[in-house]
């Protein structure tokens, strides 16, 4: 590949992502007000918002950790786009594959952690350990169902997988090949988005919600930028585990969006759970689904 | 309905003729972002805090507007002043003003805020909200009806995307004038963590009456307020503890 | 000019009276620190690979014992020495000078330090089994060296260590007298000759006796509980030293003994039952318990060192795993992680005495904030917790995604699984020891500490550098790897300078670096070039749902960190070992109490009576019959 | 030739000479006889073992081996010969208190008699320089004149001499069985003794001699008698005269009962040794029991070792006894001024660095830490049980590797209190400069034979080739007979 056709494609990757995620924000908001009998906001309020956010006159800042955490939760984003495959688009797909992946969304949550932490703030801090608890509770099905995947396609190379999955159609996809994997990973997945019932660590009403207690201005608008590129992350990856990623735009847009209304659906329906029940919960059905699901990969 | 025009809220207007037509359509379409996403940090001091999940939830939907409520004063735009607001309770409110990011909208709702209602004679009650802080808005009423809520939000709106929602550039710049009265409710050792006057250096909104009498008595006795800056301790190795 | 490993040997010799003489003074500090750069010029001079022979060798009790350094024990070695020295310069100055005024002998530090590296080597050059006792045994009566310099809860420690280190060495010895018995020599080519025709009965007892000797000092469960005491209330640069590398000469003598000399097939060959579950697999699942258990005892520890130490415990769990895949990935990826936790593990167990050197405590519970007072210190935990979390971009990630491919690729997902959960803990406990020493409020009594002297925080910043180089660019350390590797008669491992270069799935760490960084710098433009203005405040400028803060108030989170997942799996930390330990302990000495009874009878002439009508009682019957 | 007796004779001689020069003008010839006698016997025992070429028989005074005094002479007989004037001059107690004098004629009693039963080829002279051993020692014991002392002898005494009757008994089953008591002329009725009354009367002399051995079970008095002893006669016990004792059984079991089923008693009773001793060491609160009841698993070891078939076991064997003999009699020299609790003794190391220095040295070697030589009798006590390969010589490998663990338990218990910050008042014990000279001297003796290993191992086999050679040994003395008809 010309270095110049990838330039592009990494320019690229993350501005789609993210402009992608705004609309999966809106979308999110509108089935919230449509499950509870309300208009929701106006097509543009995801974008509203953080422009009025970065448009703060003033604005508080902790200390330099606490700024630069802002700058991994949004940089990091933006480098883990380039390696999530999407319809014409490879980027550096290949020289990372999905460990890597999975682990460098973690960067993102590292860099709030320091930020969050540096604000000197109980409510963000307590927030951060249920975040991290709840990422232990979520990683776990998520992995089992990395570990079934891969070894199902053969490959961590997240290109491979895709198409492989492309190339016999809907029967190779992966969650028609391995349902139960395909199940539990809808547990991680909401998980993961940190939605009800599972939205311990923002918890408003408790811990005054925890990590962004002290955000205002760019540094919450920040983190609505990170929350669009999350939820395109975790969307894209499930649609490229199990849904055969996309053959074109059209089809790959309208499965992850179709995938994120699954979670989103459910959230809007439930209260939230307690840490110690979330982890019960995690560890238990999407653990032993994916067990299950992983026993027949192996087999 | 109450009309909101008849209480008076004082507003310094900036020049808004300068800089180019970029910079001016970049405002405009600041101005219009603010005003269509506000956070509202519903601190609720009083009876009319009720009225605000009606506003909220499917009757009048105040998210169509852009209108979401905030927990932390951090996040929020619009201070919610729901009700009477007792002496230790303003105490807890303009710690909360202070720290919350501006642009920032005070709404008084409820006659309580406006003129103290039924609480007048109470010796524990502040009267009159704006003698402590701008004031954007007053809805009037005991209580006003969600109606009125989001009528007066939407006027607010207006005056936002108008460029006229500007109380909180008068806290800065008559900072001395708010700290008086505080002073006078709180008594003299009153202060709050946060350093208001650096910030109106900081943001370049000093005025004339950002310093007086009152700002002067705050100095005598207040705590430092810098940030804990990261030092190096470079320089000549520790001398040794025994 | 190449280096001599005579020379090298006497180098690290003669070291031990030169440290004895000159550690007291700041320049002789130096100077010892300088001996370790000689003695890690010449151990590069010797190069991997080279199988360097030492001239000195003894015929002992008909056993020619010798040494040679092949590239497996050059791997090794070159950590050891390189950690030495850095826990050296880290001691040689204001450290050093301070602590010497409270009362602790430099003189035996630094003896103990240089004992230490000439035990070490001693062991890595072995050529033989003889020579490889000889080490071995050093090593551990080293260590205890370094143990009980800081004297109070240290020696309680360093005692335990020490039953324990016994008890390895005893069934190392064992091990290799049964293998005398069996091979009729202890050279290493006889004896890798003879395995094959050994008895699976005796090759059980030869492999366990070695694999469970050798895994006392790697901690591995359920050996696991000395480890962390014994290494986290030793003096700073002796803890940092033996953090790094000292439990992993239990690694290296697994992999010598198992790997090369028995062999990945004959471990493939001991069946525990049938043939479900032989002791390769269970020397893998040993090993991911022991990567999770001690990682989430990690987590509850409120003292700063012990939480280190307890996951130096949990990674040597990670190499154990890869070496006992024993393919070329997953291998490579526990001799790499070997490297890469010495370099972190150094680093997060220097800052965090940097901390203690400042503050004087190392409980997690009264710390807090210093990021603001000990930036330097602070970023060389922060790239350190990476590092031990295993995130990209540092070199702990590289190791950690090899044994990850290993394992999945060889089809042991419930493993893979393990070893993530592990991960996992790793990252929560370690941002907990991040969060309440440097993060939150900072005390009221820490708002006047000081940056670590530059003596201390250049080693740290140094390994912080090789940390980020050895991450982005692995393939620095996997050419000796791969050396290492084709030592111990293992495929080498497939490399490239980002990474590793595979058709089922490829790293390259200079990309996925280049990336990140790229990532950094647009969410730095985004953040700093966009949008208004910000201001830093006060710490106490915060919210605290309208409480009015002041500094006497403890404004921090920091105890029971992790609440509700305590809540969860308090139930699942039984302290089944410690309280095994204890029983066994205390067992012990109600039977050593009898016996103690049996000297003390009023009559023990008694038993001569006894002794005599046994013996006529057995003639008669046997007249009778 | 006949100068060997010499080595039994002055010793015996000084012994009741050195009275008669307790006080007077000629005090001073009372306090150089004793040092001046071991010295020559030491002279002419080296000697013998320099020119040592080839095994020896002496009838004493001309009488033929069945009724005179028979001495046989091979290596192993005077290695161990040379060590009991060696280390007797090594602990030659001073002459401190009013009963010097007999503390000295009772220590060359002692060290007459030891030299006795390491050179006696006959099963009656054995016994009767067994008891003179005893009688010496008991005297020892008693000798301090404090009444644990007395009755820690008595105690001795009791279990002595009750093990002196079985040994007796023993001693009449074997004649009653063949009608010789000479070692060579049982050597050749071995098959006589190879049935359950032969059996028999090797575990009733096993259990007579094995009172002095410390042998499991009737080592009851050991504790009680090195805790009450004066440390330097603790270490001879320990130290020297439990080595003979142990060379007597052996040279019995080798002579006399060539049979697996000896062998095996042996290793029985030396596991049970090392168990019952280990253990209750790790239990001990005073330094003198703990050395004590160490010193029991030890000679398991060395029971152990000696119960292996072959020259292996007797260099094992021999090795084994040889570094026990140094190191704890070194130790129990420490002991002295270290004696009592050993809580005691926190700070110690500060206050006499050299001792705690030369505790630790031979602690590590007693652990078996490589390149010391304890490793190399561990070494080849624990390479033997792996050759020989039963379960039983299995569990007699995990006994001595576990009481290795358990002695690694307590020694650096005590090295820890040594090296612990001193607790104030009362001060550490001081070591006195006389101790600190001979535990200096048996340490120098320890690293020279660890930089010598080789020469001393191959001096050791060659020495095993001859132990173990019976046949020569019926033929040298039946020539000596046949020599003095």
């Amino acid at each position: 590949m010309h270095w110049s056709e990838l330039a592009i494609e990494l320019t690229l990757m993350p501005l789609v992502a993210f402009v992608v995620g705004l609309a999966m924000v809106l979308m999110m908001r509108k089935i919230a007000a449509r499950l509870q009998r309300r208009v929701g906001p106006p097509l543009l309020q995801p974008l509203y918002d953080i422009v009025k956010l970065y448009g703060k006159r003033t604005q508080t800042s902790h200390g330099m950790l606490h700024e630069i955490g802002i700058v991994m939760a949004v940089g990091g984003y933006v480098a883990a786009e380039t390696l999530l495959p999407v319809p014409g688009m490879n980027g550096i797909a290949e020289k990372g594959g999905m460990i890597t992946l999975l682990y460098l969304t973690m960067i993102p949550s590292l860099g709030l952690a320091l930020g969050v932490g540096q604000c000197a703030n109980p409510n963000g801090s307590i927030g951060i350990s249920r975040a991290l608890t709840a990422m232990l509770a979520y990683d776990i099905p998520l992995v089992i169902v990395i570990a079934g995947v891969a070894i199902h396609f053969g490959t961590t190379n997240l290109v491979d997988v895709i198409a492989q999955q492309q190339a016999g159609g809907i029967a190779t996809w992966g969650a028609v090949q391995m349902p139960l994997l395909a199940i539990a990973g809808l547990f991680a997945l909401q998980g993961m988005l940190g939605k009800q019932p599972f939205e311990i660590y923002v918890a408003p009403a408790e811990i005054a919600t925890g990590p962004m207690v002290e955000m205002g201005g760019k540094f919450l608008g920040g983190l609505f930028v990170m929350q669009c590129f999350q939820l395109y992350t975790a969307s894209v990856l499930y649609v490229t585990l199990f849904l055969g990623g996309g053959e074109n735009w059209i089809a790959f847009l309208a499965k992850a969006f179709a995938v994120l209304v699954i979670p989103m659906s459910i959230a809007f329906l439930f209260p939230r759970y307690r840490t110690e029940d979330m982890i019960t919960m995690l560890w238990k059905w999407p653990v032993v689904l994916g067990l299950i699901g992983l026993a027949f990969v192996g087999s | 309905m109450t009309d909101t025009e008849q209480f008076p809220v004082r507003v310094e207007q900036p020049d808004r003729n300068g800089g180019n037509i970029f910079s001016r359509v970049f405002d405009e379409l600041t101005a219009f972002c603010r005003s269509r996403s506000l956070f509202i940090l519903h601190y609720c001091t009083g009876c009319g805090a009720i009225e605000l999940p009606p506003a909220m939830t499917s009757r009048f939907d105040m998210e169509r507007l852009g209108i979401s409520p905030m927990v932390s004063p951090r996040q929020a735009d619009i201070l919610l002043i729901t009700g009477y607001v007792s002496v230790k309770t303003l105490k807890r409110v303009m710690l909360t003003y202070e720290q919350m990011g501006s642009p920032k909208y005070v709404i008084g709702i409820c006659s309580c805020t406006v003129n103290g209602g039924m609480y007048w004679q109470s010796y524990a009650t502040a009267k009159k909200l704006n003698d402590y802080m701008p004031v954007d808005l007053y809805i009037a009423g005991c209580m006003p009806r969600p109606e009125a809520v989001i009528t007066g939000l939407r006027q607010l709106m207006d005056k936002i995307a108008a460029g006229e929602a500007n109380g909180w550039e008068d806290y800065y710049r008559r900072y001395d004038y708010y700290l008086g009265h505080q002073q006078r409710l709180f008594g003299e050792t009153w202060q709050t963590p946060t350093d208001v006057i650096a910030e109106a250096r900081h943001y370049g909104l000093f005025g004339p009456e950002t310093l007086g009498d009152h700002t002067r008595l705050l100095e005598q006795h207040q705590a430092p307020l810098e940030a804990l800056e990261m030092q190096l301790g470079l320089g000549a190795p520790d001398e040794v503890k025994a | 000019m190449t280096g001599s490993l005579d020379f090298l040997l006497l180098l690290s010799v003669v070291g031990v009276p030169l440290a004895a003489l000159l550690a007291p003074s700041v320049v002789g500090r130096w100077l010892l620190v300088l001996l370790y750069v000689v003695q890690l010029v010449e151990l590069a001079l010797l190069g991997s690979g080279d199988g360097a022979r030492s001239a000195v060798s003894f015929s002992l009790l008909g056993h020619s014992v010798g040494w040679q350094l092949d590239a497996l024990g050059w791997f090794f070695a070159m950590i050891t020495v390189a950690a030495a020295g850095f826990s050296a310069a880290y001691a040689a100055g204001e450290w050093g000078t301070l602590n010497a005024r409270a009362g602790l002998s430099l003189r035996w530090l630094y003896v103990g330090l240089q004992v230490n590296v000439f035990a070490m080597l001693v062991l890595l050059a072995a050529g033989d089994m003889v020579a490889l006792f000889i080490g071995w045994e050093l090593t551990s009566w080293a260590g205890l060296l370094l143990m009980l310099l800081a004297g109070g809860e240290a020696i309680a420690a360093a005692r335990r260590y020490i039953v324990y280190a016994i008890a390895g060495g005893m069934m190392v010895l064992g091990g290799l007298l049964m293998t005398l018995a069996a091979a009729g020599s202890l050279q290493f080519d006889a004896v890798a000759a003879a395995i094959p025709t050994v008895g699976t009965s005796a090759l059980w007892a030869i492999t366990l006796l070695f694999v469970l000797g050798f895994s006392v000092k790697m901690a591995t469960m359920p050996f696991h509980l000395w480890q962390a005491p014994a290494y986290a209330f030793s003096p700073a640069p002796a803890s940092a030293f033996l953090g790094a590398i000292s439990a992993r000469m239990g690694l290296f003598a697994i992999a010598l003994v198992a790997i090369k000399l028995i062999g990945i097939v004959q471990l493939d060959r001991l069946y525990l039952y049938f043939d479900a579950l032989n002791l390769r697999n269970l020397l893998a699942w040993v090993a991911v318990f022991t990567a999770i258990l001690p990682t989430f005892v990690a987590m509850k520890q409120n003292d700063a060192r012990l939480l280190l130490g307890w996951h130096g415990v949990g990674q040597g769990g990670y190499m154990l795993l890869g070496l006992v895949m024993a393919d070329s990935l997953g291998s490579a990826g526990g001799l790499l992680h070997v490297f890469n936790h010495a370099t972190y593990q150094a680093i997060l167990l220097m800052a965090v005495f940097a901390v203690i050197h400042r503050t004087g405590t190392a409980d997690l519970n009264r710390l807090g904030g210093l990021v603001a007072r000990m930036p330097l210190s602070f970023l060389a935990m922060l790239i350190g917790i990476i590092g031990l979390a295993g995130l990209p971009p540092m070199n702990g990630f590289v190791s950690k995604w090899m044994i990850y491919r290993a394992l999945i690729l060889e089809g042991q997902p419930l493993l893979f699984v393990a070893t993530v959960i592990s991960t996992l803990g790793t990252v929560l406990s370690v941002y907990k020891l991040l969060h309440n020493t440097f993060l939150g409020q900072l005390r009221l009594e820490h708002e006047t500490v000081k940056e670590a002297p530059w003596s201390m925080t250049i080693p740290m910043l140094v390994l912080c550098v090789v940390v980020f180089v050895t991450g982005v660019a692995p393939g620095l350390v996997l050419e000796y790897v791969a050396a290492a590797q084709q030592a111990l008669g293992l495929a080498p491992v497939a490399f490239i300078l980002g990474g590793i270069d595979s058709p089922a799935g490829t790293l390259d760490m200079i990309w996925v670096t280049a990336i990140l960084l790229a990532g950094f710098g647009i969410g730095a433009v985004l953040f700093y070039l966009m949008g208004g203005r910000s201001r830093r405040v006060h710490q106490l400028d915060n919210y605290a749902g309208g409480h009015f803060l002041t500094a006497d108030v403890r404004y921090q989170y920091s105890d029971n960190f992790y609440a509700g997942l305590m809540h969860r799996i308090r139930p699942w930390y039984r302290g089944s070992f410690a309280w095994a330990e204890e029983a066994l302990v205390s067992t012990f000495g109600a039977i050593a109490t009898a016996a103690r009874g049996f000297f003390e009878q009023a009559n023990p002439a008694h038993w001569v009576l006894v002794g005599t009508t046994l013996i006529t009682t057995w003639v008669m019957w046997h007249a009778l019959v | 030739m006949t100068d060997l007796t010499l080595a039994v004779a002055l010793p015996l001689l000084a012994a009741f000479v050195r009275p008669l020069f307790n006080a007077g003008a000629l005090r001073w010839l009372g306090q150089l006889i004793g040092p001046v006698v071991l010295a020559l016997v030491t002279v002419i025992l080296f000697a013998h073992w320099s020119t040592f070429s080839e095994p020896f028989a002496i009838a004493l005074g001309g009488f033929a081996p069945p009724l005179g005094i028979a001495f046989y002479v091979d290596r192993m007989a005077l290695l161990f010969a040379l060590a009991v004037p060696l280390v007797t001059l090594l602990l030659w107690p001073g002459d401190d208190g009013a009963d010097g004098a007999r503390r000295q004629s009772l220590t060359l009693l002692l060290a007459a008699s030891l030299t006795g039963l390491a050179l006696s080829g006959d099963l009656f002279n054995l016994y009767v320089f067994y008891e003179l051993a005893a009688v010496a020692s008991y005297g020892l014991v008693a000798g301090n004149g404090s009444s644990a002392g007395y009755v820690a002898a008595f105690r001795y005494l009791m279990i002595s001499a009750l093990g002196s009757v079985v040994g007796l008994l023993g001693i009449g089953l074997v004649y009653f069985k063949t009608g010789t008591l000479n070692l060579a002329e049982l050597a050749t009725l071995g098959n006589e003794l190879a049935d359950p009354q032969g059996l028999a009367a090797f575990a009733m002399l096993a259990i007579g001699f094995g009172v002095k051995a410390e042998m499991f079970p009737v080592n009851g008095w050991v504790p009680e008698v090195y805790g009450a002893a004066s440390r330097r006669v603790a270490a001879l016990l320990a130290g020297l005269a439990s080595k003979l004792a142990v060379l007597v059984i052996v040279r019995i079991l080798l002579l006399m009962f060539p049979s697996d089923e000896a062998r095996q008693l042996l290793l029985v009773l030396g596991i049970l040794g090392v168990v019952s001793g280990e253990l209750a060491a790790y239990q001990a609160r005073d330094m003198a029991r703990m050395l004590g009841w160490s010193s029991i698993g030890q000679l398991g070891i060395v029971f152990i070792a000696f119960s292996l078939p072959g020259e292996a076991g007797l260099v094992a064997g021999v090795a084994a006894a040889l570094h026990h003999l140094v190191v704890k009699s070194a130790l129990f020299v420490l002991a002295g001024p270290w004696g009592g609790a050993i809580d005691r003794l926190r700070g110690a190391a500060t206050v006499s660095a050299l001792g705690a220095g030369l505790f630790v040295l031979f602690a590590l070697s007693l652990l078996g830490l490589p390149p010391l030589p304890g490793f190399w009798s561990k070494f080849l006590v624990i390479g033997g049980l792996a050759d020989a390969g039963t379960a039983l010589h299995y569990l007699g490998m995990a006994a001595v590797l576990t009481g290795t663990v358990i002695e690694g338990a307590y020694l650096l218990r005590v090295i820890t209190t040594l090296y612990a910050p001193p607790a104030g008042s009362p001060a550490p014990p001081r070591q006195r400069g006389s101790d600190l000279l001979t535990a200096g001297l048996f340490g120098i003796a320890l690293l020279a034979a660890a930089v010598m290993i080789d020469p001393l191992w191959q001096t050791l086999d060659a020495l095993a080739v001859s132990g173990v050679d019976t046949a020569a040994y019926q033929q040298t003395v039946l020539a000596a007979q046949e020599a003095h008809p």
